[in-house]
């Protein structure tokens, strides 16, 4: 290395592609300071969030988090059993390699063979990885995908709930004691008492209704979550739940899980939705039916100055 | 009709090269038709690009690593509006984010291994003069310059740079900040850009084979560029669409991807709304899962060049390949939609896009098969290239097997947006196509400047990068795992982010180490020039044409016009005095 | 050149007689456009002769029908796979959705 | 510097039996095919997924505000442009250049016709109209604009090239009658390209 810079010391001003491979370094040396003083708009700093205790682990057999809901086995086991074929495939594969490459190597007297070798045993690793490809997808992915997405159990015995998405905020919807959401009307929003644009005057369905920013869900019991956004697309990842799906404006697309155990967890946002995306974090509370309809009772006492 | 006649051929349409050998400056190096210095202008502009798009992921990996913490010393070096006493803005995460994004797919890789690579030893290969259109050629890179500039422009747009992300979803997109205009003309230009190149590239291999260098005799790279051509040329265009789309609705206030009703911030929308956000990810990944395989599959022909190079043995499977290559670049094509699982699909369509993922990625395990096979009972010479090209399978094959999970739409309803999906994809094309294309650069600088690089620092260089790519992306399959979704300023905010950030701090330093480990190659690449060992015109050895060409070929390429005898992979043939057969030589010249 | 000649003005009826088929179907296009078909007849009735007169310009204008080029053929034949892909299957996804996914235009 | 003259730009390739220039201008169609197919596409699913009520509907026959008359016209001025270049070519593979050049100035008057009625009876009355009638008004306006303008983009690149070679580009046929006649059939098919457009555009945009 240093004889190579003495070299280059020795020599005069460079190649035409030296001087413009030098060039190019400028070239981002430059940008890059650019890039470090130009202006975009402030930040706003983003409001602190009150932390509460989260239960779970994160980071169990292969770091899938905690499973709390009924169907999530499935799902966890359709990811352990793909990474064990994968960890199959790519040691046997691995083994061979480094076999070659040990003994294959260049050396005094040893020469490449010109013939190919007749392989048949890839062809047969080949069919086989295919045929477990296809096992795992048709027997076991799309049967639970079918009932994830399919099987939605009767909406008037499931415990409903409206999601609503927004830069950068999860609101929660719940219809109250007459299991009806009432309107909501984008001209009614105001993101300080009104965020939902509930129709709270027009509708009847709507005097009970509740919103809040946090999910409180019964245990045992099918829930639907129907979600939409009002802004951007978002995603609804409960990752204890083993569910995902993108909120997308202009479409209400229900979800169901069940949960089958208590506990304080996380709703995550897992579509880049814009400048706090990071923020955009909810809390789940898993409560026994009654304490989730006590819960709901109370918050749906009108706050005092809203009553006419 | 006698003006048809062969003098009149020689006013095509470099004929001037005739009447004016001494080309000024201006013509010889910057407006060249030259594919070679198109090549070598290509290459360097994609390296300087990647160099950039990895800087802003370095400094991405400070907030990630160490949240609301100063950024060491060069903190202080960026304005107060970006990163106020140098703790860095989440809206500059993500202009990073999305810049980064779209700096390395479309400003540094794929203008690297297609028009670097492909420009400058395509053309070589299959023993032509020049590209088919070289005018064309030089608009091509020249489009693509302007473009990368337009995309540059954008930092500097009120708001700053793009930051919806690299795959600008609707509405985020459409709603944001002006930097997003700039970069919606960017994708114009390049998407122009790598049409011209791509039509370009098929003609020339299509009509200016040597004699004797049929379609089987094809270097498995030359494949590999002809199938990338024809992804480029037909999957880029639905992107162009859409990115017009996509300016119509931020300028002229349409609504193709703005459904009714949305308030932003509390404000109703004026859009008249009826759009389909989802419209625009349909166009998108049209274009972007077949873009996917462009990224790797000039990868794979540089391998598979590198390897029989130094394996000293005929490609294993050379026919089975190409249909492979084939095979992929037909399916690339229907399985974009298990980008969009999560997105609201039924069982019936999942269950179809899942089916063609899962049958695509068999002809992938059937190329890295055969480069692997083609190890065997060979004879491995441990050049830097090789290295390179070696380290490539096993960390490809971790990016192949990956996508398997992410393939089955009931895994990916955990996986999906996790960093596992990032994990994933950077398996695939860092350690996988970056590496590829250092075996490249390695493997073929001798030939654009008639000296090799120094085989010590490049070991150096291989050794370092080797480890430290690991330990920057081994960590994100945990993340994902754990539920950290991608794309965050802060994951420490979640209780599953915290547990992991251990990880995360592992993948930033591993990063920044990765930045360090290519300091040997930046010497060497630039000291080589000058003062890098002097090589004859086939230092490796090799059997492919452009080895036949001197080192560096002059404009022309070939002193006389080859002709091709055999397959392009004959080494070691029993019964001949060296242990390769170029294909251009006949038995007595051999 | 004599042949090419030859041929070529033989071409030239074609040409003529391609425009009298060009202007008369515009001619129809409009007129069925005035019928109510049941169901979606319109749009295929509107898209099945649009089809035919562009085939007959790719035919005949863009002479496909003397071209013999293989790998013009085989470009054509794989953009208008991709084509169809791409006019198929966005709609397709669009319409499996799970059951009871609402499109909503909210709050009008 | 002695450069090599790159082969079968003007006379065909033996064995693939095409110039290279056609084969290009092949590609780029296809290309071209599914830049408009992605429009199409989108087309369809705007006009699928359109509210069946509001200001967002997909507008009746009598909101478009589309005159089939002008659409129609243009499609007439497009197909004689078709059959005017086609004969333009022709006419140069006969080795008759004056002939050719007049079809060919026929077509470039067709084309500018064509730039002009789109101009003065369809957009500039759109626009000025009360209210105006503009891509933000909703879907079907602003697909509208979009497809005839990128449309009206190529039939100006077209107008571009047939004048280059009218004009300078003309000189070429002194020198190589047979490379010019070549470019004049890629001009060609590029027209017909843009032609065989229309004719899809001009049912789904006016009539259905």
């Amino acid at each position: 290395m240093l004889r190579l810079l003495r070299d280059l010391s020795m020599t005069k001003a460079g190649s035409h592609i030296v001087r413009r491979g030098w060039a190019g370094l400028v070239v981002v040396v430059l940008t890059v300071v650019c890039i470090m003083q130009v202006a975009p708009a402030h930040g706003q700093a983003v409001a602190p969030q009150v932390k509460v205790p989260i239960d779970g682990e994160y980071a169990r057999g292969l770091g899938l988090p905690t499973d709390v809901s009924k169907h999530g086995h499935g799902i966890d086991w359709l990811i352990h059993a793909t990474h064990v074929f994968m960890a199959v495939l790519f040691v046997g594969w691995g083994i061979f390699f480094v076999y070659c490459l040990v003994k294959f190597r260049q050396r005094p007297g040893h020469q490449a063979q010109y013939d190919l070798v007749k392989a048949k045993p890839s062809k047969y690793i080949e069919v086989a990885v295919l045929v477990v490809e296809i096992v795992l997808l048709l027997g076991f992915s799309v049967p639970i995908w079918a009932s994830v997405k399919n099987d939605l159990p009767d909406p008037d015995k499931a415990f409903r709930v409206r999601v609503q998405a927004e830069q950068f905020a999860w609101n929660f919807h719940y219809p109250g004691a007459d299991k009806q959401f009432g309107r909501t009307d984008p001209k009614l929003v105001d993101t300080a008492i009104n965020p939902l644009g509930l129709d709270r005057e027009g509708d009847p369905h709507a005097k009970d209704d509740v919103f809040a920013m946090e999910l409180r869900i019964p245990l045992g019991v099918p829930v639907i979550c129907e979600i939409s956004s009002k802004d951007v697309i978002h995603s609804f990842f409960l990752p204890v739940m083993r569910v995902k799906q993108d909120s997308i404006p202009g479409m209400r697309i229900p979800v169901w899980f069940e949960a089958v155990k208590e506990g304080t967890y996380e709703v995550a946002c897992a579509q880049l939705c814009g400048n706090n995306h990071y923020s955009m974090r909810a809390v789940m509370y898993i409560q026994p039916t009654t304490d989730v309809e006590k819960w709901l009772a109370e918050k749906s006492k009108p706050p005092e100055e809203f009553v006419d | 009709m006698s003006h048809g006649s062969n003098d009149h051929h020689h006013h095509g349409p470099d004929h001037h090269h005739h009447d004016h050998p001494e080309l000024g400056w201006w013509r010889k190096y910057v407006f060249s038709t030259d594919h070679k210095v198109i090549g070598v202008w290509y290459a360097v502009t994609a390296l300087v690009f990647l160099l950039l798009g990895f800087s802003l992921v370095m400094t991405m990996r400070w907030q990630l690593a160490y949240p609301g913490q100063p950024l060491p010393v060069i903190g202080a070096l960026f304005s107060e509006n970006v990163m106020p006493g140098g703790v860095m803005l989440p809206e500059f995460y993500n202009s990073l984010g999305a810049m980064h994004g779209t700096i390395m797919v479309f400003l540094g890789i794929v203008p690297l291994i297609v028009g670097g690579f492909g420009n400058y030893v395509m053309p070589l290969q299959i023993g032509a003069p020049d590209m088919a259109f070289p005018k064309i050629n030089m608009a091509s890179y020249w489009v693509y310059f302007v473009g990368g500039i337009v995309m540059l422009a954008s930092f500097f747009a009120p708001g700053g740079a793009a930051n919806s992300g690299w795959t600008s979803y609707t509405p985020l997109s459409v709603t944001a900040t002006a930097g997003q205009t700039w970069w919606l003309i960017g994708m114009v230009f390049l998407i122009t850009s790598s049409l011209l190149g791509s039509l370009n590239f098929i003609v020339t291999i299509i009509q200016l084979r040597a004699n004797g260098l049929s379609f089987f005799r094809l270097p498995f790279f030359v494949w590999s560029q002809f199938v990338t051509a024809f992804l480029l040329l037909l999957a880029f265009p639905p992107l162009e669409a859409a990115a017009v789309l996509q300016l119509m609705d931020r300028v002229a206030g349409s609504s193709f991807f703005m459904p009714t009703g949305l308030v932003v911030s509390g404000v109703v929308q004026s859009y008249t709304g009826g759009g389909s956000p989802l419209l625009w990810q349909h166009l998108f990944w049209f274009l972007a899962h077949p873009e996917v395989y462009v990224l790797i599959l000039p990868g794979m022909g540089m391998v598979a060049e590198v390897i029989t190079s130094n394996t000293r043995k005929p490609l294993w499977g050379y026919r089975v390949m190409v249909y492979s290559l084939v095979f992929l670049g037909f399916m690339s094509f229907i399985v974009w939609a298990h980008h969009m699982f999560i997105t609201g699909m039924g069982t019936r369509i999942s269950a179809f896009f899942a089916t063609t993922t899962m049958i695509i990625s068999i002809p992938s395990v059937v190329i890295l098969t055969a480069l692997v096979i083609t190890l065997y009972r060979s004879s491995i010479r441990y050049t830097v290239p090789m290295l390179f090209a070696l380290a490539f399978l096993p960390m490809f094959a971790i990016g192949g097997l990956t996508g398997l999970p992410l393939g089955l739409p009931a895994a990916d309803i955990q996986l999906h947006d996790t960093y596992y999906v990032i994990g994933h994809f950077h398996y695939v094309v860092a350690p996988g196509t970056i590496f590829a294309a250092f075996a490249g650069i390695y493997h073929w600088y001798p030939k654009v400047t008639g000296r090799s690089m120094n085989a010590a620092l490049g070991k150096i260089h291989f050794w370092l990068s080797f480890i430290f790519i690991n330990a920057v992306f081994t960590p994100m399959f945990f993340q994902g795992m754990a539920g950290v979704s991608r794309r965050l300023y802060d994951q420490t905010l979640y209780q599953h982010g915290v547990e992991v950030q251990g990880w995360t701090i592992m993948s930033s330093w591993g990063a920044w180490m990765l930045g360090l480990s290519q300091v040997p190659f930046i010497l060497n690449f630039f000291l080589s020039m000058r003062a890098g060992r002097k090589v004859a015109d086939n230092p490796w050895e090799s059997t492919t044409l452009e080895w036949a060409a001197p080192s560096p070929p002059p404009h022309g390429n070939f002193a006389t016009v080859p002709v091709v005898y055999r397959g392009p992979y004959e080494y070691s043939v029993p019964g001949t005095k060296r242990d390769f057969f170029p294909q251009h030589l006949t038995k007595a010249e051999a | 050149m004599d042949a090419a000649h030859a041929d070529v003005s033989k071409h030239v009826k074609a040409y003529l007689a391609v425009f009298a088929a060009l202007a008369i179907l515009t001619i129809v296009t409009v007129l069925v456009a005035q019928i109510d078909f049941p169901g979606a007849g319109n749009v295929i009735v509107a898209l099945l002769i649009a089809a035919f007169k562009a085939s007959l310009v790719a035919a005949i204008f863009m002479h496909l029908k003397w071209e013999r080029a293989p790998w013009i053929w085989i470009s054509l034949v794989f953009c208008v796979v991709f084509f169809a892909v791409l006019m198929a299957l966005p709609v397709l996804t669009t319409n499996d959705v799970p059951p009871r996914v609402e499109h909503t235009s909210w709050g009008r | 510097m002695s450069v090599a003259v790159l082969p079968h730009t003007v006379k065909p390739h033996p064995i693939t039996g095409v110039y290279s220039g056609k084969l290009g201008t092949w590609l780029f169609l296809a290309s071209e095919v599914m830049l408009f197919g992605a429009l199409f596409s989108s087309y369809v699913l705007l006009r699928v997924g359109a509210p069946h009520e509001g200001p967002a509907a997909w507008p009746t026959h009598d909101q478009t505000h589309l005159s089939w008359k002008i659409g129609g016209l243009n499609t007439i001025v497009l197909i004689v442009s078709s059959v005017t270049m086609v004969m333009a070519w022709a006419n140069l593979k006969m080795n008759k250049f004056a002939k050719g050049k007049m079809y060919l100035a026929a077509t470039l008057g067709l084309a500018m016709t064509f730039i002009i009625v789109k101009l003065a009876f369809e957009y500039i009355p759109k626009f000025t109209h009360e209210p105006p009638y503009l891509p933000s008004t909703n879907n079907f306006f602003a697909l509208y604009f979009t497809m005839t303008g990128l449309h009206g983009l190529h039939v100006l690149g077209g107008v571009i090239v047939i004048a280059y070679f009218l004009g300078p580009g003309s000189k070429l046929w002194h020198r190589d009658p047979e490379y010019f006649t070549n470019r004049i059939e890629c001009t060609g098919l590029y027209w017909h390209f843009v032609d065989l457009v229309w004719i899809f555009l001009f049912p789904v945009l006016y009539l259905l």
